[in-house]
């Protein structure tokens, strides 16, 4: 009897389970096939909405629904959703994914490769159904096949608006101080320890008749701290090659390498010495992190330069060439925008750059009015950065969070 | 373990200990490590991006064209454009048309700048704006029950300290404003909040780095025991092999050690760090 | 031309990139994926000029004999050797006249820097000979030799015993003993520079106290010690690198937008 | 006088000297410490005791060899606790050089669980481990964010085979386990950006129970997940591997390591205490010499 049940059992099973659910038919024990009958069917969820998804490439659709009366309510036999889609309404939809109870909505992304199993076609037909999945392991297909539905790509995205404004109003005031600037406005800059020890360590060098060692990190130059580290690189090689002082550049990444060899070709051209220029004093090491630590470290305790400056991305590194640095009793100077590394540096150089400071020296270092415009507009930056922090402050604690949510960004 | 495998791991240990002769001072050994370790590493980098980058990123979207052809029957024969590209920045190599080079590298510029302005204000500008104003927790601002009541990190007190630390740490980057008077003593908070953070920042980093040594320091005793238990080798015939090699690189590290130190004893005051 | 081209350039895929931030079709997408791998491949090839750079460099310091340039030999050998294992496997179970080569190849290459190296004509002449004579030797060898075969569009190389042996007990032991030299130098740096000078070092010095005794379990409230310190890092560390956070993010987009727009011109030596 | 200026001055090489002879000499010198284990640890072990034999637990290993150090020893502690209790385990290693660190640790393990060994007076038989049963390697799979959601629906969606090609519908253990739904909890151990992608992408999306090990700098980070509850214990640094060690009544590396931390640790501060009294006492002086 109890195996005619079961067999009885499955071949409703087999019915109700369309193509695509098969791995869920495994799951089914037979001890709750048994009491099949005995649990009564839950409501089918209703008003199914679709929607493409917005802000994205495409290839994906929302589904919405109002969950049955029995989940959580009723008869509370609800554990889930079980979506499925297909490109016709009578034809055969495949399961895409599954949401717990209590939930009354998915996110079907799928693939943009046409070759990925994921892939779901642009500007076509979809159709989806919601199934409703009992605490049992029964699959109930719903009679309901939702649709038409097209998935598109968008051309703006909206969740990005506050880093537009964010970005247009920055440049904006880039571009009004620079001109107020080159206008000649008087724009007051306050000193900075590091970047005023830079002249005097050259000339320290210079005293010595010892070599400059600039490291530029382990960054490549699609990293804006490399960028920066480039343009204080060109002021020191300039003032390097007026003072006819040695200047080592060992580089951990070929394009840096190349750049690098650009930016002091042409500081010692500027500089009226063109054929001081050895192309050999910029040159590769090696793409590993600690070969080229040994190898710079080395270079140090040979070569003892008088002055040691590190600007731009550094890693676990930072401390080994610091301490290096310091044996072989250089002055150092040192920048990075590496949170972690920030603290070995002030600990071990003798004078740090913290964080933007690097992004400020080269306009410093060069004196160029038009350079020092755009360190106002930072400041400004800033400034608006606490104004509008504090008022969010004190309008989130009386309740109002749309505020904040103004400043949100969507991944 | 294999005979071979066992020398290999002698060189191990051995170019461990050049490495660490660093720390007395530059020496032979050192200098042979590194300059080695400098060329396998290049070597090695240049096999992972042969492998891994070239033939991903280029000859595997070219693959369908042919050579006599340029490619230019690919599908996807726009790959040559970054092909050519990086030809350019070969010019390097004359003299007269390396200005040709500066052209890959400033699209190369302009790309990472480009990428960078509304990437790096949304994630460390507009994101961290939305992360200060939050709701302050006053039903527990003094924490919980079951810590003294300063060190809860969850407390309303700790969130109000973060917002007042942060907003006078930024009034201290502010350039264009001279640090005197109330502004003044604003920044100096800000830089006592940034001197606390970094000397905590370093004593947590300071375990991690002792882990690194503590690790070396396993491994080398791993291959000492090695040499004296037998039981683990695949052929026991290698156990006299094993100590041999042991003995060989003890006797030479030591007899390096007393030469150095005998040599600067000679020498009447050279070396002053 | 030659001056302006470039930054028009620059300005040209700068603004192009800040634009596709906000454009979230497939188009601009894929323009996206496509231009992140031309730097890739940019970059690749630019390491051919690296690898010159470093076999210039090395020649020149013999040359010149700088100290330690004799070790230069060991650099570029690792280097070329590494690449021939990196290239090339055994078919089968016999290495062959491997070994024979991969020494044919070092003498080339130690014949070849030499030759740069040298100042006499006449020595220049005889290494460039050595050299010629090694890699038809090596050319010789490399055809009629079955026992193992090159491979340049499959990574079989990464399978070589020869490859993996100098990655396992030749480049992983230094690098990972470089790192662990960090053990010591925190130690010094910490000796040298935690001295109670000022208020601002006396912070740093407590600070950094407090959270390396968390652990000491000898020592009275040392409950309360590993959760002081857990504050530090949660409440003055964030503090501290929120505050840095957003000002590197407004440098970062300064002197990016200074660089799109031509007003900073000295990345490429032009300041 | 002059002995504090040589205090402040001293050459740095006396204190690697004196720091590798007190590592070496704690090495060699077995003697063990206390170690106090903390809450967020405990809570780890905790829920791997709990467990009943025959419950999976996905590990995720997602570091490379410049994390060893601190990160493998607990996974030697916190896998050979598992497959003391008879539990089974789901490996992935979302970290690109990750493989390696499973590789060897399974080699390792194997031949430590074939071996009698009692564990807080409770004695365990050894016996064979066995892949496909025992544990299942998925391997590694690069984009790690968009594997963590894949496995969320299925982990036949970013691993149709696993690390060694065999399909996941033929190994034993995979049968009738689909996603992190048949698992009894997720531990990631990782040294990077990966942790922030289980704890958004994983837990956020999938609600599973998530544990965390970390390297000793990342730790103090990721507390405030502790409090919102998304993360449920943390292990830090080589100091949570050890406490993990001795929970388990396992001793391994961390313990080991553990009394050389603190070893170097005080002799680390008795140099910076040193350098102090150098400098205050060269200071008074200076000051005395001054006022005369």
């Amino acid at each position: 009897m109890k195996l005619q049940l079961l067999l009885l059992s499955l071949l409703i099973l087999m019915f109700c389970v369309p193509v695509g659910a098969q791995e869920d038919s495994a799951m089914v024990d037979s001890l709750a096939v048994d009491s099949l009958a005995a649990l009564p069917v839950p409501a089918p969820v209703t008003d199914i909405g679709l929607s493409d998804l917005p802000n994205d490439h495409g290839h994906a659709v929302v589904v919405e629904w109002t969950p049955s009366t029995d989940d959580g309510s009723g008869l509370a036999n609800v554990v889930g959703y079980q979506i499925n889609y297909g490109l016709s309404k009578d034809g055969p939809l495949d399961s895409v994914g599954f949401v717990p109870s209590a939930s009354g909505s998915y996110e079907h992304v799928g693939s943009k490769d046409e070759n990925d199993r994921t892939y779901i076609p642009d500007h076509t037909d979809l159709y989806y159904r919601v199934d409703v999945k009992t605490v049992d392991g029964r699959l109930l297909v719903s009679a309901e096949v939702a649709g038409p539905v097209q998935s598109s790509g968008q051309w703006y995205n909206t969740g990005r608006t506050a880093v537009l404004i964010a970005v247009a109003l920055f440049s904006f005031l880039t571009i009004f101080y620079v001109q107020q600037a080159k206008a000649g406005k008087e724009l007051y800059i306050r000193p900075i320890g590091g970047i005023e020890a830079v002249d005097d360590a050259i000339g320290r060098a210079t005293e010595m008749g010892r070599p400059i060692l600039y490291v530029l990190g382990l960054g490549t130059a699609a990293d804006v701290a490399t960028i920066a580290s480039f343009t204080i690189l060109g002021r020191v090689a300039k003032r390097v090659a007026e003072y006819q002082t040695p200047i080592m550049v060992p580089t951990y990444d070929p394009i840096v390498m190349t750049v690098a060899q650009e930016v002091v070709k042409s500081s010692y051209m500027d500089a009226g010495r063109p054929d001081d220029y050895d192309e050999d004093s910029v040159h590769f090491v090696t793409q590993s992190q600690f070969a080229y630590v040994a190898a710079v470290n080395g270079m140090m305790l040979r070569e003892r330069p008088a002055t040691c400056v590190y600007m731009g991305k550094f890693f676990a590194e930072s401390l080994l060439l610091a301490e290096t640095g310091s044996v072989a009793g250089s002055i150092q100077i040192s920048g990075t925008d590496e949170i972690a590394q920030i603290p070995f540096f002030i600990v071990a150089c003798d004078y740090t750059l913290i964080g933007e400071e690097l992004y400020a020296a080269s306009a410093y270092l060069g004196r160029e009015p038009k350079l020092l415009g755009s360190l106002k507009a930072q400041d400004w930056g800033k400034g608006l950065f606490v104004v509008l922090s504090i008022i969010g402050i004190i309008l989130a604690n009386f309740g109002v969070e749309s505020f904040g949510a103004l400043f949100e960004v969507a991944d | 373990m294999e005979f071979g495998q066992y020398l290999g791991l002698t060189f191990a240990i051995f170019v461990t200990l050049a490495i660490l002769s660093f720390l007395y001072k530059d020496n032979p050994f050192y200098r042979f490590a590194e300059h080695l370790v400098v060329g396998v590493s290049a070597g090695y980098f240049v096999i992972i991006l042969w492998f891994q980058g070239l033939d991903d990123k280029l000859f595997g979207p070219l693959a369908d064209g042919d050579w006599y052809f340029a490619y230019l029957n690919s599908s996807n024969a726009e790959y040559m454009i970054p092909a050519i590209l990086g030809c350019l920045m070969w010019t390097r190599f004359s003299k007269n048309y390396s200005w040709v080079s500066r052209w890959p590298m400033a699209m190369y510029i302009g790309i990472s700048a480009g990428l960078a302005i509304p990437l790096e204000m949304s994630n460390r500008v507009n994101k961290q704006l939305a992360a200060m104003m939050v709701d302050i927790k006053w039903d527990q601002f003094l924490g919980g029950a079951d810590m003294l009541w300063l060190l809860d990190i969850n407390s309303g007190l700790s969130q109000v300290l973060v917002l007042v630390g942060t907003m006078l740490a930024i009034i201290y980057f502010f350039f264009s404003k001279a640090h005197t008077g109330v502004f003044g003593k604003a920044a100096t908070g800000g830089i006592w909040v940034l001197m606390i953070g970094f000397g905590a920042s370093f004593g947590f980093t300071v375990m991690a780095r002792i882990s690194l040594f503590i690790n070396r320091i396993q491994d080398t005793a791993d291959w000492g025991k090695t040499a004296f238990d037998a039981a683990e080798t695949a052929n026991p015939n290698y156990h006299s092999g094993f100590q041999v090699v042991f003995w060989a690189l003890v006797v030479f590290v030591i007899g390096y050690v007393v030469w150095e130190i005998m040599k600067t004893l000679k020498e009447p005051k050279a070396t002053a760090q | 031309m030659k001056r302006q081209a470039p930054f028009a350039l620059v300005f040209i895929f700068g603004i192009f990139m800040v634009i596709q931030f906000f454009v979230p079709h497939e188009t601009s997408e894929n323009a996206y994926e496509f231009l992140l791998d031309w730097i890739i491949i940019i970059g690749i090839f630019a390491l051919a000029l690296g690898i010159w750079s470093l076999f210039k460099v090395s020649t020149e310091k013999i040359k010149n004999r700088k100290e330690a340039s004799e070790y230069s030999y060991i650099t570029l050998i690792g280097l070329f050797v590494m690449m021939a294992f990196g290239f090339t496997q055994r078919t089968g179970e016999s290495w062959g006249l491997y070994f024979i080569w991969i020494l044919l190849c070092c003498a080339c290459i130690v014949a070849l820097m030499t030759m740069r190296a040298s100042v006499d004509q006449g020595k220049k002449r005889m290494w460039a000979i050595g050299a010629l004579v090694t890699l038809v030797g090596a050319i010789v060898v490399a055809i009629f030799d079955d026992a193992w075969q090159f491979y340049f569009t499959d990574p079989q190389g990464f399978e070589n015993t020869m490859f993996r042996a100098f990655f396992d007990y030749v480049m992983m032991p230094i690098l990972a003993t470089m790192f662990a030299l960090l053990a010591f130098f925190i130690a010094s740096a910490a000796y040298r520079a935690f001295r109670a000078r000022n208020v601002m070092a006396s912070l740093l010095l407590l600070a950094a106290l407090l959270v390396m005794s968390r652990f000491n379990p000898y020592l009275p409230f040392a409950e309360y010690v590993a959760k002081a310190s857990n504050w530090l890092m949660n409440v003055p560390n964030l503090a501290a690198q929120r505050a840095i956070v957003v000002g590197i993010g407004l440098g970062i987009v300064g002197t990016a937008l200074k660089v799109i727009l031509g007003i900073e011109r000295g990345y490429m030596g032009k300041g | 006088m002059q002995a504090f200026e040589k205090l402040m001055m001293l050459d740095r090489r006396w204190i690697f000297l004196l720091l590798i002879v007190v590592c070496v000499f704690t090495y060699v010198f077995d003697f063990s410490i206390p170690i106090l284990t903390e809450p967020e640890t405990e809570a780890i072990y905790n829920f791997v005791d709990s467990l009943p034999p025959g419950d999976i637990v996905f590990i995720a290993i997602d570091y490379d060899p410049n994390n060893m150090a601190e990160l493998h020893p607990m996974t030697y502690a916190v896998v050979e606790h598992c497959w003391r209790k008879e539990l089974k385990i789901i490996f992935t290693s979302l970290s690109q050089n990750g493989p390696g660190m499973v590789d060897q640790a399974l080699r390792d393990l194997s031949d430590s669980l074939a071996q009698d060994r009692t564990y807080n007076g409770v004695e365990f038989k050894g016996r064979e481990i066995v892949r496909g049963v025992d544990y299942t390697f998925l391997g590694y799979k690069p984009y790690y964010a968009i594997v963590i959601l894949g496995m969320g629906q299925n982990f036949r969606l970013p691993f149709s085979n696993d690390y060694y090609g065999t399909p996941l519908d033929s190994i034993p253990m995979m049968q009738g386990v689909f996603n992190y739904d048949q698992c009894a909890g997720v531990i990631d151990l990782s040294g990077g950006n990966i942790t922030d992608a289980w704890i958004s992408y994983g837990q956020g999306r999938f609600g599973f129970p998530l544990f965390l090990g970390l390297t000793g700098v990342m730790t103090a980070q990721y507390y405030p997940y502790l409090g919102s509850g998304q993360v449920k214990g943390i292990m830090g640094g080589l100091l949570g591997a050890a406490q993990y060690e001795e929970l388990a009544d396992n001793p391994g590396r961390a313990k080991d390591g553990m009394r050389i931390q603190l070893s170097a640790h005080l002799v680390i501060i008795l140099f910076i205490v040193m350098g102090n009294i150098g400098f205050f006492a060269s200071k008074r002086r200076l000051s005395k010499e001054g006022g005369a």
